[in-house]
């Protein structure tokens, strides 16, 4: 399949949604600001300290959270640690492989981690349990279940809302009584494709296959940035990026009131 | 980590109030996942399993294809948060045995010969585990096959059992799992052919025969459930396509 | 060799055996619940801790243990642990390969830890030294040499042979003084195959490569069972299952008898 | 590690002396490496990196090969000792995300087309890491890649902006990386179009916007860097070569 | 691990009751392994090597293969229970190092030209050290390579000389090896053809020149005894066979 | 390239360099017995504790180290740890690729290793900080940059040249004032290679490729011997080894003379 990208096949899908962009349409049917329909499903696991399952469209995944005793890295001795991790096990796709994460795999993980972290959504420093010795630890793990495309923006939305569901276990370590996580705002990734000239957001696998460029835009409930990477060979001007932060704000905005914020 | 119980069995009632024969509650979800050729959800208890076929479809490298039949493919792997202590992410020597003998349990039932040069992939990820998980993962496998359109023989059901206070029992959970004297997974076809047997723990001959027999009749429970979830969604696939009208 | 499994050969020598297995015979001459010769040798090496010598037909392995202070599971803090690894070596067969081990090598080391962990044989918490803290650490290492078929039962034998000659070399790490391993029971696992309906103990290599399949079955010193684990595609019935288990009591208490018991 | 400075600006001149505009001092040396089809080594402040270009070269293994033109490949690697604390040897996430991005840099200005089934491969090597490791590595790969005689739209200029004290500023150094409130690395063509553009901390949109704009005067004051090492360089060669006379 | 012994020579007698110029006891077993297509065993002092050679046989993958010659490939491995603190399984930098020596150790005697697009595969198995394992495998290894009947020029011998207490001594014991002066490990074939050297430690020239010598003399003995296990074998076959009847 | 070993245009090479030894000369012009062009330039970096950068000929490279303080080995409780370390990086050469050490980088690291190891050049004893607990790591990292041909001497001369440079950074780690690196010898790698019957010092890249056989020897201020190895599958007697320690040792007196004795 991954090996057909180059044929005839692929080609014809390509002259097709060109035709449609031109329209000002998409093969499913949506406006190009338009999201599928998403669901988000906290408390999902019950072995994990917090989790969501995220539909998106097609896509669907579980983020679940772990929180763990730990050492501090060495340059914050006073901080706790988030990882996050995503795992795209071949059950959901074709294209994946089993095996160590790959050059894919690593981006979207470092991507959706900085967007928390940089909003600084989690006051580390009330993560520390004994400076320079013990911090809780929090492992945001990403598990891929079905690919439909834009696994960035569901992961995002799944990484918040399973950490606003999160529980630090203190009593299960001997470490006082259990708290929610302390989380201060609600960061969310949005990716915008650049195709045929048009910006759409929220692409399934098959305008993802095609793009040629794809902007992801980490956003704040004030609406400031915390968050950005470019994907993929095409260059963007300016005023398209600029374009595109508009845009995702607004997505983000609507995400976070319709299901996060509640 | 719970400490182990003085008793497992009170009043003829275990722990969560099973007879000593009864399965945990079995919820069958089928085709939850669309990229995959056939998928399966499964709920056994707690554990919370999702099972995805992809093939027949080449294999890579090609020094790994047979020539006469399909190779057969199985991982198992069990989420980082399924467990109460965080699990490593990648394989471990435990899930790499169990994909064995999961890849073996339905190596019987495939008509591989059909395939020549493929492989079919099972996918088992185990996204919340309670004692069972290899168990509940070939019964969700064997409807992923039977999803995908793999044909078969006939389908796997598999449960295991087990041996607490001295007695045998069907289908252990957690706390008997751990705390108790033998633990028996058994996969067989409805016929009875067992495709999947292993042991823990310490039985004489006469409990193990009992403990196969036991695990016979929960076998045969499991595959009426597997059955009835296969024919509602064909029903409901028939009803969708217009019925008679067709 | 390896790539001849499939080649005239190959169905050549099926018949052959077949036809054998039609008129009650083994291509070596052996009733079918017959063990090749064995020897074992103890204390091979001295700088293990205990070893043991291996020799079943024309298979050769020896099992080294190494019993060194480290640290217990955190879920059982009060016990000694045992790490069960084999190395199937490429000097041993030309179907090995260099690197690390695979699912056959695993399943292997599997089967054999659990026939000595799950018959109790070794009384870990015998091996405590301080709870939570300090434990022994029983590391069994077989390295098999000549791979002439049924490596498993040759590794089951050289695995409580090596721990029945095993001392616990406490005065070596200031921990009081030396005193034997406590061994409790003499677990053994017994390969049964399954060939033309016939049921074949100890197969050689030629045997194991035409199984249809086959069971192994760990019994101890009381006939009771303590490891089951059935390998190849080949279906069981239960009254096969119940008639390999008496096959596999009877060899198991033969080989006790004669060459562990002294 | 140092402690985070009470002010970054004062009396508008940051830590280093510099201003809010201003670039650290670049120093450029083309073809270092004569193994290398091309290499560039470039000193940033102080940064100390070099790359090294290989290709058009046949790409191994095969099913890596594109038929219809060259694979750009990136490897961004920092010496074990290139920062305070030692590195272990090897690819970590980071210079994995790194060597893709700057990889992805280069994949628009690189006529590939021309040469189907190869590789061209990029090296990056950190020899002394300050702030803005990954911007000193596009700009001399660029120099590397024009050395190696890689046809090409044009030069990519790397170069970061970030906010400190509040303010817009360009070419973070350390301390402003560290301890600033935001890092936007960009690089772009000479016609301002943006290749790569990653954004760490947090800023609004018009602080974005601004820093956008800044990137692009920083990124032309480097092109016009590369371009004249380049134009120095073709002047040696010519007049080596015998001038006029040739 | 033991304490650095005062003296290493007393009276003219080494710790073990050996003269400076005296190997410690070597016992040598041919063909014990039937699954190889050569094979050897072999003690020297407390060391039990076992060496198995199979080839010449198809090289994978076939990229590796060279068309005008076998590739001679050697393992070295410790078992890991060879030595006093136990060795993780697997590839150590230090096997890795010896591997590549003994492998160029053979390269010259065998006649590889005869096998093109083959492998020869040395595998040396320490199943317990003492000092000099590289050596002790070498000598079986040269056995096992004349028992597959690989076309040889010749046997390659091996022992290690060192200096202690001053003195040049043959064939280091394991408290010389570790508190000694130096250590020279030496392979050659029966002219006195150099095919394996190192050292470790501290040596004027005229020392280094006393132990090659030395060497010399010590790979000579060795050379005798793996003649004579090789007669020894033959006759034994020869007789088996029938003898002159034959 | 490296295809092109086996191939005609290799065999020409190979010709016409044996015509050249014939004659007594070298492709380059050189005496059998003269090195390349060397340039030393120490505190090349400053993030590093000390530091060489080493030209040889076309050769070029950076040695970089770091002291930290780290666990002792358990058999030699009061001593420092010196570990080497050779990145072959695919920068440096079209034969490079990128990946765990591979055997040549490994046996580079580990001559060079021995070298400084076998002279006593360091005072290891004097880099306890705690017996049994603490003790001063000396990471030496040589990071090849152009392979132009023997990388053994010039690595050498650079691991010698940055030790020579270093400072340990007691006061970084709050553990006293820091202090040079005691250095006591200064050993120094020699390779020579033979070729048509003759002995070459510091071999190009093209020489290297064509040489039977190489000899490495490590010698020391005084003359004496801290390490030899040979390479490739030629043979050497006794008479040549010797004649290359005579080479090796006049040469290494050379360079030390011009370049670190300063």
């Amino acid at each position: 399949m991954s090996s057909g990208d180059n044929t005839v096949m692929a080609e014809v899908q390509r002259d097709h949604l060109f035709n449609l962009v031109l329209k000002g349409e998409r093969a499913d049917g949506r406006a190009f600001d338009e999201f599928r329909e998403i669901t988000i499903e906290t408390d999902a696991i019950d072995t994990a300290d917090g989790s969501a399952m995220v539909t998106l469209g097609d896509t669907k995944l579980l983020v679940g959270i772990k929180v763990q005793p730990g050492e501090p890295f060495s340059d914050t001795p006073d901080k706790g640690v988030i990882i996050v991790n995503i795992e795209l096990i071949p059950l959901a796709s074709p294209d994946y492989e089993a095996g160590p994460p790959r050059e894919g795999a690593i981006e979207i993980a470092r991507v959706v981690d900085r967007g928390i972290r940089e909003s600084k959504s989690i006051d580390l420093t009330k993560l520390c349990i004994t400076e320079g010795e013990k911090v809780w630890i929090i492992f945001v793990d990403i598990h891929v279940l079905n690919n439909g495309g834009n696994i960035v923006d569901a992961a995002s939305m799944g990484a918040i809302a399973a950490l606003l569901n999160t529980t630090i276990p203190a009593a299960r370590h001997d470490l006082g009584e259990d708290t929610p996580l302390p989380v201060r705002d609600i960061p969310l990734a949005v990716t915008t494709i650049e195709f045929g000239g048009e910006m759409m957001l929220d692409p399934s696998l098959d305008e993802e296959k095609i793009a040629s460029t794809s902007l992801i835009v980490a956003t704040n409930t004030d609406g400031s940035i915390s968050g950005m990477q470019k994907l993929g060979a095409e260059p963007l001007m300016i005023d398209q990026v600029m374009r595109v932060i508009g845009m995702a704000q607004t997505a983000a905005s609507d995400i976070r009131k319709k299901f996060l914020e509640v | 980590m719970s400490e182990k119980p003085e008793h497992f069995i009170i009043d003829g009632k275990r722990l969560d109030g099973r007879r000593r024969d009864e399965l945990r509650p079995i919820k069958i979800e089928l085709s939850p996942l669309d990229r995959a050729d056939g998928s399966c959800y499964l709920e056994w208890g707690r554990n919370k399993v999702v099972a995805a076929v992809y093939g027949p479809r080449e294999l890579h490298p090609r020094h790994r294809q047979n020539m006469t039949g399909a190779v057969v493919q199985c991982r198992y792997n069990m989420a980082s948060f399924s467990v109460d202590e965080r699990i490593r992410p990648g394989p471990s020597r435990r899930s790499v045995e169990i994909s064995k003998v999961i890849r073996q349990a339905f190596e019987h039932v495939v008509f591989t010969k059909f395939f020549p040069k493929t492989a079919i992939d099972i996918y088992i990820e185990v996204l919340r585990a309670d004692a069972g998980t290899r168990t509940a993962g070939i019964n969700a496998a064997s409807l992923a096959l039977a999803d995908a359109g793999i044909p078969m023989r006939g389908l796997v059901s598999a449960c295991a059992v087990g041996k607490v206070d001295g007695e045998i029992v069907l289908d252990l959970m957690k706390e008997e799992d751990n705390f108790g004297d033998a633990d028996v997974p058994v996969a067989m076809t409805s016929d009875n052919r067992i495709t999947l047997l292993q042991m823990d723990g310490r039985m004489t001959t006469e409990e193990f025969y009992k403990a196969l027999e036991l695990a016979k009749t929960g076998c045969t429970t499991v595959y009426e459930l597997q059955r009835q979830a296969l024919v509602e969604k064909y029903d409901n696939e028939y009803q969708a396509e217009g019925g008679l009208d067709e």
